[in-house]
């Protein structure tokens, strides 16, 4: 019942019905797939432009500095100069380089990140590629960036970049097992993977005013810390920003690179992010549901784009606040905490797909039992995690 | 013929016989990947989905990192990756050998009276899969896992089996 | 319990964040080129050459083209040439003046070994730091011109310094202007005994070391800027 | 010529170039990534002949594949074990040196 929708949640599909209506009509598909590609790629590109300023501006209020506040009016125009910046330096290719798989990891790995958008369901009627299995293709695009990470730290012939890539391989493989379990219980109660599907199994409310968010059931919070920790480790970001620890490696596998390709991989990085902040929002924050029912009127892609944002801002603020784990820790971190969690996680969500059709009575027990099911867990492997680690002493810090 | 057919097939040939033919072994397994990758394409073209994603994840994602692992950790010395050129008596007959059997293989296709439902691509819908791979084929489901996980257990034990005392042996 | 730590730390940074919005005084960031610190007295950068007289710099050099400063120079930065002729400087006194002084601020390592060495207090050290020039040869190497700034610029940046030299000066001058005064009457008392006795014919001439007291005393410059504090505070 | 002869066609030369890789190439990752080739050739048969086959329903050609990928998965991760520790006894991961079956 298209008519029943208000105008502004239709407005992006009457605009490609115009461009479509002043084209002939076997060019339709074409055109869709074209306006889809730049519309993703401008959405996207300038989200990404002014996300480095956002997280440069949060970072520098966090740390009590104004941030970047030259260039235009408050800053604005900041992520501008430094593409033109990036655009004019000199692109420096190593002698010895291998210049065919040096040329294309930066290519692949921004090809790689990209492809992930297009199974993300934006808004009710925004999505550009319905696939059955969406999610699997956004995994597989996701896992697909690692082979980029090692032609970018084979090809320099630099023994440093080299090592430094396979630490960030090891990284990758590492918290690529969490993120698959991590999504996996989502799979198994809305029973699909397609995104639009486990979106739509997530409308509704509990008592007219609770959103049937994943997130907000035992399971589905666990799955979701772990999927935001993965993540968090899958793009490269602090605190587990190892493969480019700008202050203590020479940017890692990146060392080689100079100038705009180096900007790719910055530009891959945050690819990566928002495509990964969108996945969790569609896989446990609702994607583009509404919290509540009287707020409808607001159109779903405003309420995503809501939601992305306060992802990417979460991100940026554990940036600020966490110092950068070592390589042992990170990858104990991912096999002996994360992993056995998320393992966990798939006996609580069967329990709770299993007393789905307990009387309502049982609420309380079966609430107790999921949420028994991953605290306790989550308390003993902590527990084993920190064992011998004391509580900290501060010699020299204020009291 | 099909024109998106003959694309995935330039690829995957090309990309194949390129990799047989490059001495350097990380450019090889580069281009096996994009092999793969093709073959992915293919199985998308078929209308096999999930295998295709499957394909990708598996095998660029997995088994691509497990290869360039090796490599890097078995090279040596002065060649590095490079690998030294095996007689050409060998490639010769190498060579004979593929070309024979892909003689073969082509003649016994060209000859065999096939009889190929017309139509559109089947769909076969993740839902669908699923159902089967729980009920007619549970059995082989749990074989492939016990496979999976012996044999991963094998490789964990082989490869970091030994201990430091052999490290320097012949 | 497990994760407390993150937790603090998270609201720490939060805190933060907030704060910096609706606590200005949170922000110690100068936004510099629009506001600027007011740099400390002890502060110092390259040399400059102090003159007496801001309408005419070049006559009031307190410079006497010595050149010890020029040799005393480790990184040898600066150039003299001494004039032919004298000219009188802000005493009233004819002295010797520096044709050509130079300084290549390039080289110059802001040692202050050439205001330690100068007898005339007539080399100081500045506070300028904004020096960046599109010309790296001739725009750094700095003239006679460019280098000499008024006796009340040099009470402006080190107002102590200046206060103690101005009084060191005055007395020096004030000494002088006693001796030539003491001078001139024992000449005069002389003269008028010796003209007593037996006139001269030729009248002798006014002694190049001692000028008349009426130029002498109202050389010394009255200080432009406001008289130094008596205990300036102790710099950070 | 069909589209399903021309799928059979294209597998049965991957299918002898990874022959062709098996035995013309020393180094043992090489000769294992042909023996993948192999394999992967055998499941574009079966991807094909359920696409053209006369009961898609049934899957059968799907499910084939998958296994068929699963055990590739274990097979590469062994076959590379085995060379990562045939380097590390003889050194060499050159098939022709490595003759010995003590280590």
């Amino acid at each position: 019942m298209p008519h029943a929708e208000p105008w502004l949640e239709r407005a992006p599909l009457l605009l490609r019905d115009a461009v479509n209506a002043l084209l002939p009509a076997p060019a339709r598909w074409w055109v869709d797939s074209f306006l889809d590609i730049a519309v993703l790629l401008g959405v996207f590109g300038l989200l990404f432009a002014f996300l480095t300023l956002a997280e440069r501006k949060v970072l520098g209020r966090i740390q009590n500095r104004p941030g970047p506040n030259r260039a235009g009016w408050g800053g604005v125009l900041q992520p501008f100069a430094d593409g033109i910046k990036m655009l004019t330096k000199e692109d420096i290719v190593p002698r010895l380089a291998d210049p065919i798989l040096h040329f294309a990891a930066p290519v692949a790995l921004v090809a790689f990140s990209l492809m992930s958008f297009a199974v993300i369901p934006y808004g009710r009627h925004l999505l550009a590629l319905d696939m059955d299995s969406g999610v699997l293709y956004f995994f597989a695009a996701g896992a697909s960036s690692e082979l980029a990470v090692f032609m970018a730290g084979w090809s320099g012939r630099n023994k440093y970049s080299l090592l430094a890539a396979m630490r960030a391989l090891a990284q990758l493989i590492s918290y690529e097992l969490p993120l698959l379990l991590s999504f996996v219980p989502v799979v198994m109660i809305s029973g699909s993977l397609s995104p639009s599907a486990i979106v739509t199994a997530q409308g509704g409310w509990h008592l007219g005013f609770i959103p049937r968010w994943n997130v907000l059931t035992p399971w589905g919070f666990a799955g979701f810390a772990i999927f935001m920790v993965a993540s968090l480790a899958e793009s490269n970001r602090s605190p587990f920003d190892l493969p480019e620890a700008e202050s203590e490696l020479i940017a890692g596998h990146l060392t080689e690179y100079s100038g705009f390709k180096y900007a790719l991989f910055f530009m891959a990085e945050y690819f990566g992010m928002c495509a990964l902040g969108g996945m969790a929002v569609t896989l446990f924050l609702g994607g583009w549901q509404a919290p509540c029912a009287f707020l409808g009127f607001i159109p779903s892609y405003a309420w995503f784009g809501a939601k992305l944002l306060a992802l990417l801002l979460g991100f940026i603020w554990i940036r600020a606040t966490l110092p950068r784990l070592r390589i042992d820790q990170l990858t104990r971190f991912a096999w002996k905490f994360l992993v056995p969690l998320a393992l966990v996680n798939l006996v609580t969500v069967g329990f709770w797909h299993l007393s789905a059709s307990w009387s309502r009575g049982f609420d309380p027990l079966r609430w107790a039992i999921a949420i028994a099911l991953v605290v306790i867990p989550f308390v003993a492997m902590g527990r084993r995690l920190s064992a011998g680690l004391g509580p900290r002493t501060y010699r020299f810090a204020a009291q | 013929m099909n024109a998106v057919l003959a694309a995935i097939a330039l690829l995957i040939l090309a990309s194949a016989g390129i990799a047989l033919t490059l001495r350097n072994i990380v450019r090889s397994v580069i281009l096996l990947v994009v092999t793969w990758f093709g073959i992915a394409a293919f199985y998308l073209w078929a209308g096999a989905e999930f295998v295709a994603f499957a394909q990708v994840l598996v095998y660029g994602g997995a088994v691509s990192m497990v290869v360039l692992f090796a490599v890097l950790l078995v090279r040596h010395g002065k060649a590095g990756v490079a690998e030294t050129p095996a007689p050409s008596g060998r490639i010769v007959s190498a060579l004979l050998a593929g070309g024979a059997i892909a003689g073969a293989l082509a003649g016994a296709v060209a000859l065999t009276p096939l009889a190929p439902a017309a139509g559109p691509a089947p769909f076969a819908p993740v839902r669908h899969i699923g159902v089967l791979l729980l009920n007619t084929h549970a059995a082989s489901l749990l074989a492939a896992g016990a496979i999976l996980t012996v044999a991963l257990l094998g490789g964990v034990v082989l490869a970091a089996g030994g201990g430091p005392e052999k490290e320097d042996g012949p | 319990m497990l994760g407390t730590g993150l937790i603090k730390g998270l609201m720490v940074t939060a805190k933060n964040l907030a704060g910096s919005f609706h606590d200005p005084e949170r922000l110690v960031t100068t936004e510099y080129p629009e506001q600027r610190t007011v740099l400390p007295q002890n502060y110092r950068n390259f040399p400059f050459l102090v003159t007496e007289n801001a309408e005419d710099p070049m006559g009031t050099l307190r410079c006497v083209a010595c050149q010890i400063c020029e040799k005393e120079c480790p990184p040898q930065c600066i150039y003299i040439e001494k004039s032919k002729d004298k000219k009188a400087d802000a005493a009233g006194k004819m002295q010797i003046y520096p044709a050509v002084f130079d300084i290549d601020i390039s080289v110059c390592m802001s040692c202050q070994i050439c205001v330690e060495v100068c007898p005339f207090d007539a080399i100081k050290m500045d506070q300028v730091f904004e020096i960046a020039t599109a010309d790296r040869f001739t725009g750094l190497l700095l003239d006679r011109g460019q280098l000499s700034k008024p006796n009340s610029y040099f009470h402006q940046i080190h107002p102590t310094d200046a206060a103690e030299v101005d009084g060191r000066l005055a007395a020096e001058r004030k000494a002088a202007a006693e001796k030539a005064k003491a001078a001139a009457a024992a000449a005069a008392a002389k003269a008028a005994a010796s003209t007593a006795s037996a006139p001269s014919p030729v009248k002798a001439p006014p002694p190049v070391s001692a000028p008349p007291p009426a130029t002498a005393v109202p050389a010394i410059p009255p200080p432009v800027s406001p008289p130094p504090p008596p205990s300036p505070p102790p710099q950070p | 010529m069909s589209t399903l002869q021309a799928c059979l066609l294209l597998s049965s030369l991957l299918f002898s170039i990874g022959l062709a890789v098996a035995i013309a190439r020393s180094s043992a990752i090489l000769v294992l990534m042909g023996i993948e080739l192999m394999l992967n050739a055998a499941s574009m048969n079966f991807i094909a002949f359920w696409r053209f086959g006369p009961n898609p329903e049934a899957a059968t050609g799907v499910l084939f594949a998958l296994f068929a990928i699963a055990v590739a998965a274990a097979e590469a991760a062994v076959g590379l074990a085995l060379v990562i520790a045939l380097y590390r006894h003889q050194r060499t991961i050159r098939l022709q040196e490595a003759t010995r079956l003590k280590g």
